[in-house]
């Protein structure tokens, strides 16, 4: 079994071969004959996505005041942040509202490639699933710019950065601050 | 075939434009079906859904349904047909001793999506597609001719068939309000806007928002759970060759061998006496009839002339039928859920009296290329 | 009530990135062919009933079986079409062993076909497309578009894959060489599966790690590619297989039990899969299916595994949810050898969906493969005796599971 | 219910492009209709012949060779159906139109299949099902359906 080793270290090692741009791989190919093509489209726009958010709506009104509530089911005490219409796992609808703190951790994250429309560039950016302490559930969010990348790791302390215009919505928590890692008892922590 | 127990059902009422959130409306019918019975989300061993990724406008419609359909941690899965097919699945997971419980529920919302450019997708797209001349509104057209052509049967009996649906869906407090009509006359229906010469406006089901859940158990299990089941005694299922010219439009072949298999499953041999009501998905109002000969209700040609009056010889679609709302896959589910409701005598006001053995039938395709028919018996 | 139901043949098209030559279905008749050729006694017209299913929403037809029906041999036949996404030929083959199991009169022997034509289409919206209900509700949130975008370019199938090679690697510490050895493995074995699609006979770990990151840690050269293919199944009854095969395999457990969704969940709100290595639903159809199918000790019991894994580190996840090995051990069975071609417990040796990925028919592909092993008449056949093998799906928001546990003897008990 | 509801409906943003693969059957008929002609192929069994050709007979489920039992077709064909209609269904919306289409179900002579196009410069009182029609071709072919513009009383 290879040895344990730091992730960032790993990230370090083969970062330059990212630059390498080998797209291609040869393998066995075989040729078949082109034959016509006839087009077709499918029109998402003329679809209508129908929800009712009502229940969200409380969670977004507490945001207006930079406060976090989350959804709890009264049957098997999850709580979900953002607020969830139906808890599965009961058949329920939650309907108790709980107020939950600024921190959380990193469940989850992953580095993503993406070209900027503008300059072409390709910019690396981590995603991380956020956990606020006192949730069940996680969430996709983005990481301070402050924050880099190769630092990430899962289980990392994170507190809400709250953005300057509060609208009363998701984008009120613009990103995740790193806040300083008081567990001593975590199991792989950053080194 | 063993018999398998209809015990809990739950209808949402159909509406052409719904106050309702996608997921909002699956929980509503899976809970109502759930809390019919005075079961709990434990007790759940199977979930079917009958969705359609593009009548939801998503890939894998099944994935974000599975916690308000009451799928989560159960043995899930999706048949992209019509509801009454999703049954024939939770049927067969039953029938296969593995589950002692399934959830089947179906259903879309017409109001979100292009409900012809849908269905216009079913059609060949490296030949029909592209010219689209190959839709559900010409087929439908060319259905109700051929079969008026052959048999020398007049627009008025065909309106006759509109009338009497929407006049029972009237009755019917679950259908789209925007087919029930108590006063309908034949005249009205023929001078309703051309929808596809000879098929009018009034004739054709209206697509609408709706879902349906039904709750299938063992025959055991069943009697535990209510003292009155409904029994699934026969199933038949079929399609057919798909390019409308290869195909005889004034018959419905695939019907016809549809109902040979489930009425031999459950042991009939004279439908026309044994039946006492028939919950039809007729998507256009010939349908009804074409559907009615296919079954051996009458001879062929005959349709019109078979009194299916709720107090009629044989009642045909009670409820409406599709005429009274049609919620893409939902509408077989919900003639099923009908059918049901007349064996076990909680029709109220569209109740057909003594009705002992009942067929309902589903419908996938152009022309009703795919259909399936179920025998159901009251039971006691 | 149920009976015994068996796999008499199993069949395949040639997958390649654009099988431009046929139309869809065209492509289907293909694996139907060589679905009948293993079984001479048995022509199309002894086929009582279909199931059917792809991904329909990556090839831009709606229920396309309704137009193929004439050259699956379908016309005037029972037919019914299941699908839910990446694990619909798993579902598709579950499907084909309850038609029989049911018992329904006349309906024993099914032809269960799964199919994809992904050149096609536009995979990238379909993918996509699975969250385009949950980005307009997300909208009405207060999340601007542009940010949308940044969250699911994480989002597709890759990125929620990213998530959890992540996960994984924290948990098991091991580096990418583990994940691109898994991916070498998967080529090699391709290479001899003579319908496989990217067949690399010389592939190795280090022009594996030479290739860019999609996204971290996933390479460019872990990645499944995206196939046309077409696989179809026979399953029927004991008796009946009998007389069409030598070998019959039994399916003893099927499962596919259904979890929370992952990352945004549904209308966006979030999802209680914390650690998305750790899958509670490939636990619990495991569990399922080796209940049915009588299986105590997993690891002994099974003598050859195919599972879904379009990326490596998903093999990884995957065997040790499923009870094959001990967490955290998988990568080490894999440089030792242990789920190698003539390993202790081999694993994918056709390749996998690594290599051949026609999203639709994968999931069925695995089952179908893991069938002809036990009839010893795979491709890339494992010179051991193959007794017990199990075939896995995975999909839709990583909360769909399938599998099917298989035997040359039956093990489940009817009730 | 008595909870208050907060519906939002949103469109969708996108659209999915698709391109089919003809076959190589299919491939042979466009090539002919690019040339302003009608081929089918023949059932080897049943002796049917089909347009647009078809790698398997549906009824005798025998798979017809590519490079055999091709048959030229005239022009001419036998009207075995119609409907008009005031819809014009496309990808887009479903749209209704102010002219009424007629759209008739072809019997192409020599075939046994039938073919739904438009019919042309026909009055809807002077149709009747079994009458003669004659293709219309487009001026500019394309190797695609829309080569046939439709068909016209013979």
């Amino acid at each position: 079994m290879s040895q344990p080793e730091n992730l960032g270290k790993i990230w370090r090692r083969y970062k330059l071969s990212k630059r390498t741009l080998r797209k291609t791989m040869d393998y066995v190919k075989k040729e078949y004959k082109r034959t016509r093509i006839m087009p077709a489209s499918w029109y998402l726009t003329s679809y209508n996505f129908k929800f009712n958010i009502a229940h969200m709506k409380p969670f977004l009104e507490k945001l207006k005041q930079k406060k976090l509530v989350g959804l709890q089911c009264s049957s098997c005490n999850r709580v979900f942040f953002p607020p969830r219409q139906i808890c599965g796992k009961c058949l329920v609808k939650p309907d108790r509202w709980v107020d939950l703190r600024e921190t959380g951790r990193v469940a989850s994250y992953t580095i993503t490639y993406l070209k900027d429309p503008e300059s072409g560039e390709v910019l690396e950016r981590p995603i991380i699933c956020a956990q606020l302490d006192g949730a069940d559930t996680s969430y996709p969010a983005t990481l301070s710019p402050d924050v880099e990348f190769k630092d990430t790791y899962i289980g990392m302390p994170i507190k809400v950065h709250w953005a300057e215009d509060i609208s009363g919505g998701m984008m009120d928590i613009e990103y995740y601050d790193l806040t300083e890692d008081d567990a001593k008892d975590l199991e792989l922590r950053k080194e | 075939m063993q018999k398998v127990g209809i015990v809990g059902y739950n209808q949402v009422k159909l509406y052409s434009d719904a106050n309702y959130g996608r997921y909002e409306m699956i929980f509503e019918a899976v809970r109502g079906a759930l809390d019919s019975a005075g079961l709990k989300k434990k007790d759940i061993s199977t979930v079917i859904s009958a969705t359609n990724d593009y009548y939801d406008g998503r890939t894998i419609s099944n994935a974000l349904t599975v916690e308000p359909g009451g799928g989560y941690l159960a043995d899930e899965s999706k048949v992209e047909m019509d509801g009454a097919h999703a049954v024939l699945y939770g049927l067969m997971r039953i029938l296969s001793g593995n589950h002692k419980l399934a959830v089947v529920w179906g259903g879309s919302m017409a109001s979100s999506f292009p409900y012809h450019s849908a269905r216009l997708y079913e059609t060949d797209p490296t030949w029909e597609r592209p010219v689209a001349y190959v839709n559900d509104i010409s087929a439908a057209g060319f259905q109700m001719r051929a079969y008026m052509e052959k048999f020398g049967v007049n627009p008025e009996d065909i309106a006759k068939i509109a009338v009497k649906n929407r006049k029972n869906a009237a009755k019917n407090p679950l259908a789209l309000a925007e087919a029930q009509n108590l006063n309908l006359t034949v005249k009205e229906v023929l001078e309703s806007e051309i929808y596809a010469d000879p098929i009018k406006e009034l004739m054709v089901a209206q697509p609408c928002d709706g879902v349906a859940a039904l709750l299938l158990a063992p025959e055991k299990q069943a009697l535990k759970i209510i003292d009155n089941p409904v029994w699934i005694t026969g199933v038949g299922y079929n399609q057919e060759t798909y390019y409308l010219g290869d195909r005889d439009l004034f018959k419905s072949k695939s019907m016809e061998l549809a109902g040979k298999m489930a009425f031999n499953a459950a042991g009939i041999k004279d439908p026309k006496n044994e039946i006492d009501v028939a919950e039809l998905f007729e998507g256009y109002a010939h349908e009804e009839l074409i559907f009615t000969e296919a079954l051996g209700f009458v001879e062929k040609g005959q349709g019109a002339s078979l009194n299916s009056e709720i107090n009629g010889d044989l009642p045909i679609n009670p409820s409406g039928g599709a005429l009274g709302g049609n919620p893409p896959c939902a509408t077989g589910l919900i003639r099923i859920i009908e059918a049901v409701k007349q064996l076990k005598g909680e029709a109220n006001d569209y109740q057909v009296s003594g009705a002992k053995k009942a067929v309902a039938s589903g419908q996938i395709g152009m022309c009703a290329q795919n259909n399936i028919v179920y025998v159901l018996e009251g039971g006691n | 009530m149920g009976r015994q139901v068996c796999i008499a043949s199993a069949g395949f098209s040639e997958h390649a990135s654009k099988r431009s030559d046929v139309s869809m279905p065209e492509l289907v008749s293909e694996a139907i062919e060589d679905c009948l050729k293993r079984v001479p006694s048995v022509d199309i017209k002894d086929i009582d009933a279909y199931v059917n299913g792809n991904m329909p929403a990556f090839e831009g037809s709606n229920i396309p079986e309704l137009w193929m029906t004439d050259w699956m041999g379908a016309r005037n036949k029972p037919l019914m079409r299941v699908t839910t996404g990446g694990t619909t030929g798993g579902s598709v083959a579950i499907s084909g062993y309850y038609s029989v199991a049911a018992g329904l009169p006349g309906v024993d022997t099914v032809l269960a076909i799964a199919f994809e034509q992904q050149s096609q289409g536009d995979t990238s919206v379909g993918l996509a497309s699975v969250a385009y209900g949950e980005i307009s509700v997300m909208n009405s949130l207060g999340i601007p578009y542009d940010q949308l975008t940044l969250l699911f370019s994480a989002g597709a199938a890759i990125g929620i894959s990213s998530y959890q090679a992540t996960n994984y690697m924290r948990k098991s510490k091991i580096t990418e060489e583990d994940l691109a050895r898994v991916v070498v493995q998967n080529r090699h074995n391709a290479a001899k599966t003579w319908w496989a699609h990217l067949k690399m006979p010389n592939l190795t770990i280090e022009e594996v790690l030479d290739t860019p990151y999609i996204s971290y840690p996933l390479r460019y050269g872990m990645v499944c590619p995206a196939s046309d293919g077409a696989c179809a199944m026979l399953f029927t009854t004991e008796e009946k297989a009998k007389d069409m095969c030598d070998i019959p395999v039994y399916v003893n457990g099927v499962g596919s039990i259904a979890t929370e969704t992952a990352l945004i969940g549904f209308s966006g709100s979030g999802s209680g899969q914390l650690d998305l290595s750790e899958q509670l639903g490939a636990q619990k159809t495991s569990e399922l299916a080796f209940k049915q199918a009588g299986i105590s000790f997993p690891r002994k019991e099974i003598d050859y595994a195919e599972v879904y894994s379009p990326f490596p580190n998903q093999e990884l996840m995957w065997v040790e949810q499923l009870g094959l090995f001990e967490e955290n051990t998988a990568p080490n069975m894999y440089e030792t050898g242990v789920t190698a071609l003539n390993g202790e417990l081999p694993v994918n040796c056709s390749g996998g969906v690594n290599s051949t990925n026609a999203i639709g028919a994968s999931a069925m592909e695995r089952p179908a493969v893991a069938a002809l092993q036990i009839m010893g008449e795979a491709s890339n056949q494992v010179p051991k005796t193959v007794h017990t093998a199990l075939g896995h799906g995975w999909g839709g928001y990583v909360n769909l599971v399938t599998m099917m546990v298989m035997a040359d003897e039956p093990t489940r008990k009817l009730r | 219910m008595s909870e208050e509801k907060v519906i939002v409906a949103n469109k969708g943003l996108v659209r999915a492009d698709f391109a089919f693969w003809v076959g190589q059957y299919m491939d042979k008929f466009y090539d002919a209709l690019e040339n302003k002609k009608f081929i089918g192929n023949k059932c080897p069994e049943c002796g049917k012949i089909f347009v647009p050709p078809r790698k398997i007979c549906g009824k005798c489920n025998k798979t017809i060779p590519l490079d055999k039992n091709w048959v030229d077709l005239p022009e001419t064909g036998t009207l075995l159906n119609y409907t008009v209609t005031y819809y014009k269904v496309n990808d887009r919306t479903t749209r209704k139109v102010k002219k009424p289409q007629i759209i008739g179900m072809i019997q192409i002579d020599g075939s046994n299949t039938g073919i739904v196009y438009r019919l042309l410069n026909i009055d809807p009182d002077d149709i009747k099902v079994g009458m003669k029609v004659k293709v219309v071709w487009e001026e500019k072919t394309k190797g695609d359906p829309s080569d046939i513009k439709g068909f016209t009383k013979l």
